[in-house]
């Protein structure tokens, strides 16, 4: 391990220490507008669930860079699998704001568009790590120019799933990204009871899998180390673990109380690296962003998230009729049965 | 005596069981500072040290696994699982390994621990919260399941657990965490792991539950003795395995009419090894076929649909107007 | 016609299928140059090459989570699990993803997956190789389970089970591959998923079995339609999820007497599922309580006590005429 | 990695190349005693699950060094836990030959002596390291001076609970020993498939724990790696993993046809490794073996052998209600009826 492992292209205080990745202009604002949009989605999101207009949500605050970054490199037939901290990725691969309000707000159905290619959110930890595994086999397989990006976070990476996933992408080389979002936390339980190593990253060596670690707060730093796992897995050299450091100034979900165990000192430390001020700072510095720009932009957002929710909280109901038909293509007898009885009874037998 | 909820209920029943033995060791994910995710462990870990209670890396398969070396070794492991569905990736160490220790080494070598976890639907949590998983660990042998409908028997049971030389799975069903108070002994009582409770005695139907169901069921009795005047015997399982044949034997043999009560799925579930008992053992005295008032035969339902599927007071009470009709 | 046992039968529906879809891939533990350690898929790799039949490292979540992966892209893994209690690892897999991915997605991704497996008592092997696990997968719903008794209904089965656009399980019994040889079509045809089959019909009595049970079922009917006269009708389930309840009703309500018959430990089995949906279809028209001939509430035994405890013809025709009598 | 990270003392050939352990000469013979006794086992055991007197069993030729020396250093306190290629192991620990016969014969009970401290070996593979793991948790909470052993093979390496056993112990620091029997092979699955890494070795460093590499073909190798990581365990310093690289000789058990995958250029080429012709070389160098002494040896090994066998083979058949006796301390009723239904009928019902 090199003194400063970690990647970065911009410092904390949003000063370029690295090569700036070969962008155009309104992709570097477009990420911008990303992350804001994603602090708008998640502060927005965890407002409505104290309203009780949302179920459980998982916010993102602090986590914006990794959180555009491990998607925005992707291209439109690349796949992108994650855990429900990964809700925003989703967004910003292709999944309508509306889906993700549908998802977190247990309705049904969730129809994900298939165009996106994300399978909708996981909550059992580390298990999509193995269907990404599986499905950049298959594309390996089929020849194509796919690879497949898989997120999960710190804890996560504790799972027997998470390592076998390492060591068949090991074996099999397919064209696989594995991104931990290492936030610091798996709800109370600190990086350091997760593991005794200090970088999640050197969990590749043992796989075969090569792997670096990147600023998780400096968007640039992400994107950059995405594109080239990308290119690599693409060109036929297999898998890349990536571990983003990060951190979550928000709670884990909105059923959580961090102070029970978040140190206060750490979590001011964490908020002073906000990934979004870092990143507006480097835009200005370009004249890529003015204020009244950034101002523009966040309504521009906020409007865009409200234009979603009006259609979310427009929705009918959810019909029960469909927790029977999306279990099996086609219902067997008692199935059916159980459905007709539900539709007789306006409830179910 | 104070008036608990189920978390405060089975707090204490930890804490006591901490206090007087100190082979006693409570961990898993997030019950050391944060006191777990609902709060049943919370100030154990400042209590009894960082030793004693304490949070692991997250990993069901290692955490059940470890506990059974422990217990091997000759602690009394209580591990918790944060939530019941989360048992399937621990399932391989408790199917093939907890629950066989005994009958491997001949009774050489045992496994006294008790895996804790919260169960059960209609708190509207995500996606696989929610699973119902007593009726595969029924089907596994070599282990108890226990399910406790009450903070007076949730302690009860819960020190029965700890004390039993074999392995316990003690289901503790979210909704019932705080949804209400009851008169709990400070001091430190078991109930029998194994034996149903009769909660309501009647003579005309019986309505077997478990769990948060056993308020569902009672409410229903209400119902319908109120409607009908029907007299309605209500049973709470409080063990699936081993089931109480027993006392549901004798209920039904006195009653001739059953409905029975789980939100887990029908296929394959609890109910249906109550009626094949029934079957066995008192089918001459049935006058109606048994009635299941289960979860539908798919995926626990998205939170929006959870009220919908999830068996109510009024599903009860049809069913038992069904099973009473001549 | 061949004669074939059901290990050719199987690795001729595998070759079928590998030869007329290329998006089918069969893998896992020894299926490659091994052929597999019963010789399932012996010469496939040979002859479809190591990108379309493979060994795997030695993780069964990871064979699991994998060909789920696979069938979301679209191919059609044939993924085997080397024994059927190593379905336990994958447990998690299985139940909360594999059967799952239609529903979560609301029918956007799908899982059209086969698991091979191995499966039951009798043939000796060390300890865990012969748990029975199908009563676990029917209540774990969104997969089915397929279990067949024959070299032609496992190349059928085999072959609808490919095509299935939903996740099956399918359990070959190890004391079946060998044992018999029987007339198969080289080509392909198949048999429906969900349906039980009528082997013996008969007129007083029901036999209801799955696997190497139907032969033991068999062997009983005879001897007790040779011993008394009775005339006794032997059912084949083939699919344990879905159960072809139908046939079973249909069959019970004309005998109004019932044996089923399993492997599996009694609790929580499958023939309490099938005697609550006689409850549920047929209560009035049975005359006795059904009998179950089953595995003992016990881990499976030690090899040297497994013919004690596998049912045999001996004690299913016991039960039978235990339902017999008046 | 050096160029040759792998341990030994002494060569193939039986040259002493490293420092031989300070070891008393009755230790250093009954060393060679141990391996001749695997092997004779071995041997005979096949032989007789051929005659149809035997079930199942999975020979250790080739393993003999590393299936003693994981045991021989081990004092009566400590532990010692396998899979069915640790049976060896086991009877060097202190569980008998006959105990060992009737879990391979299929017998019931089994009853391993607990003073022993085996596990009976495990067949669910890799699921015994996290049972050690737990155990050595115990040790140290108990704060005893004892360790654990516990031996997988290179197969087990990939599954999750080989590596959630890793974690925990890089985590928790308890005295436990990871030891890896990398005979080439699962089953038909060469090393190379199961993981892309060189050295399984390699695996603990992505968890924080110290490993090493040794000949597992070099009696010597093994007993000085294995002493050292018990001293480091019992001093407090936590987990150690020691990959042992050997060969699979035989078949993988009984029920094996190992010329279907095993090329024979490579079995030949172990062969000429056999780890009992090397040691027997480095005895009869030191002038503490003959080969009238070698061929006493022999004579005594096969007789204790043959006695547990004529002990074995006088065993009445298990008593069947004992199924029903060791599921439960107590049974509950609906066994008990089984039972007694069981020993009424002559079988159950
Ligand atoms: C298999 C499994 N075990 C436990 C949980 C409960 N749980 C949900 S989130 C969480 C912590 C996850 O931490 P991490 O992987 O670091 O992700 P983060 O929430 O920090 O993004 C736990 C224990 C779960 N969802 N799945
Ligand atoms: C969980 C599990 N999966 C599969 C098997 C079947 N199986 C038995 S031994 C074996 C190969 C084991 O290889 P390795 O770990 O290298 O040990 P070795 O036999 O070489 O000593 C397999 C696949 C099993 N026993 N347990
Ligand atoms: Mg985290
Ligand atoms: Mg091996």
């Amino acid at each position: 391990m090199p003194d400063n492992p970690i990647y970065q292209i911009l410092t904390p205080a949003g000063d370029v220490i690295g090569d700036v990745p070969d962008l155009a202009d309104e992709t570097l604002v477009g990420l911008y507008r990303w992350m804001v949009m994603a602090r708008i989605f998640s502060d927005r999101m965890v407002a409505l669930q104290r309203q009780g207009r949302m179920g459980t949500f998982a916010p993102l605050n602090g986590q914006e860079a990794t959180c555009v970054a491990m998607a925005a490199p992707l291209e439109e037939k690349d796949w992108l699998l994650g855990s429900y901290r990964e809700s925003f990725p989703y967004i910003v691969k292709g999944v309508p704001l509306l889906s993700q309000m549908k998802h977190w707000g247990g309705h049904l159905p969730v129809d994900y568009p298939y165009e996106a290619r994300c399978i909708p959110f996981q909550i059992v930890l580390a298990t999509q790590v193995l269907h990404a595994v599986g499905i950049a086999m298959a594309i390996k397989y089929k020849k194509e120019k796919q690879v497949v990006m898989v997120g999960c976070g710190d804890g996560a990476t504790s799972e027997g799933d998470f390592n076998e996933a390492l060591n068949f992408a090991g074996v099999f080389k397919p064209p696989v990204i594995f991104l931990v979002q290492n936030n610091g936390w798996a709800i109370s339980v600190p990086r350091k009871i997760q593991t005794a190593v200090e970088y999640i990253a050197q969990r590749g060596a043992g796989f075969g899998v090569p792997s670096r670690i990147v600023d998780g707060n400096d968007v640039l730093a992400v994107y950059q180390a995405v594109t080239e796992a990308a290119d690599r897995a693409k060109a036929g050299e297999g898998a890349t673990l990536i571990e983003a450091i990060t951190y979550r100034l928000g709670a884990h979900t909105t059923a959580d109380d961090p102070t029970k165990y978040q140190p206060p000192a750490e979590l001011d430390a964490w908020r002073q690296r906000d990934p979004i001020t870092r990143y507006r700072k480097f835009l200005m510095d370009r004249t890529l962003l003015t204020d009244a720009q950034d101002e523009q932009l966040h309504d521009d957002v906020n409007a865009e998230f409200q234009a979603a929710l009006d259609l979310y909280e427009a929705l009918p109901p959810p019909n029960p009729a469909h927790q029977f038909d999306y279990t099996y293509a086609e219902l067997p007898p008692q199935l059916q049965r159980q459905r007709e009885e539900f539709l007789e009874l306006g409830s179910w037998r | 005596m104070p008036k608990w909820t189920m978390v405060q209920a089975i707090n204490n029943a930890l804490a006591i069981e901490l206090e007087r033995n100190p082979d006693v060791l409570v961990f898993g994910e997030d019950v050391g500072q944060n006191g777990g995710v609902f709060r049943v462990t919370d100030g154990l870990q400042e209590r009894f040290g960082e030793a004693r209670v304490f949070d692991t890396p997250l990993a069901e398969s290692a955490i059940v696994g470890t506990a059974l070396g422990m217990a091997i070794y000759g602690l009394r492991p209580v591990a918790e699982i944060q939530f019941a569905p989360f048992t399937y990736p621990c399932f391989n160490q408790i199917a093939t390994q907890v629950t066989r220790m005994r009958y491997r080494s001949c009774g050489v070598y045992t496994a006294p621990l008790v895996i804790r976890a919260p169960c059960g639907g209609g708190v509207r949590p995500p996606e696989m919260h929610s699973d119902s998983v007593e009726a595969l660990f029924m089907h596994v042998q070599g282990i108890k399941v226990v399910m406790p409908s009450t903070p007076y028997d949730a302690k009860g049971l819960l020190h029965a657990a700890i004390d039993d030389p074999d392995p316990v799975l003690f289901l503790e069903h979210m909704k019932l965490y705080r949804s209400f108070r009851q008169d709990v002994p400070e001091d430190r009582y078991t109930l029998p792991l194994g034996q149903a409770h009769v909660v309501k005695p009647g003579r005309e139907v019986t309505v077997i539950a478990y769990a948060a169901m056993v308020n569902v069921a009672l409410a229903a009795a209400q119902q319908v003795e109120q409607a009908s005047g029907a007299s309605v015997e209500v049973i709470d399982l409080r063990s699936i395995a081993p089931l109480d044949e027993e006392t549901i034997a004798t209920s039904v043999g006195k009653t001739g009419r059953a409905v029975v009560v789980h939100e887990a799925p029908r296929t394959g579930g609890v109910a249906a090894e109550i009626i094949a008992v029934i079957n066995d053992q008192c089918l001459y005295s049935l006058l109606k076929p048994v009635e299941r008032v289960t979860g539908p035969d798919t995926p626990f339902p998205m939170p929006k649909l959870e009220d919908t599927f999830i068996p109510t007071p009024e599903r009860v009470a049809r069913a038992i107007y069904r099973v009473l009709e001549p």
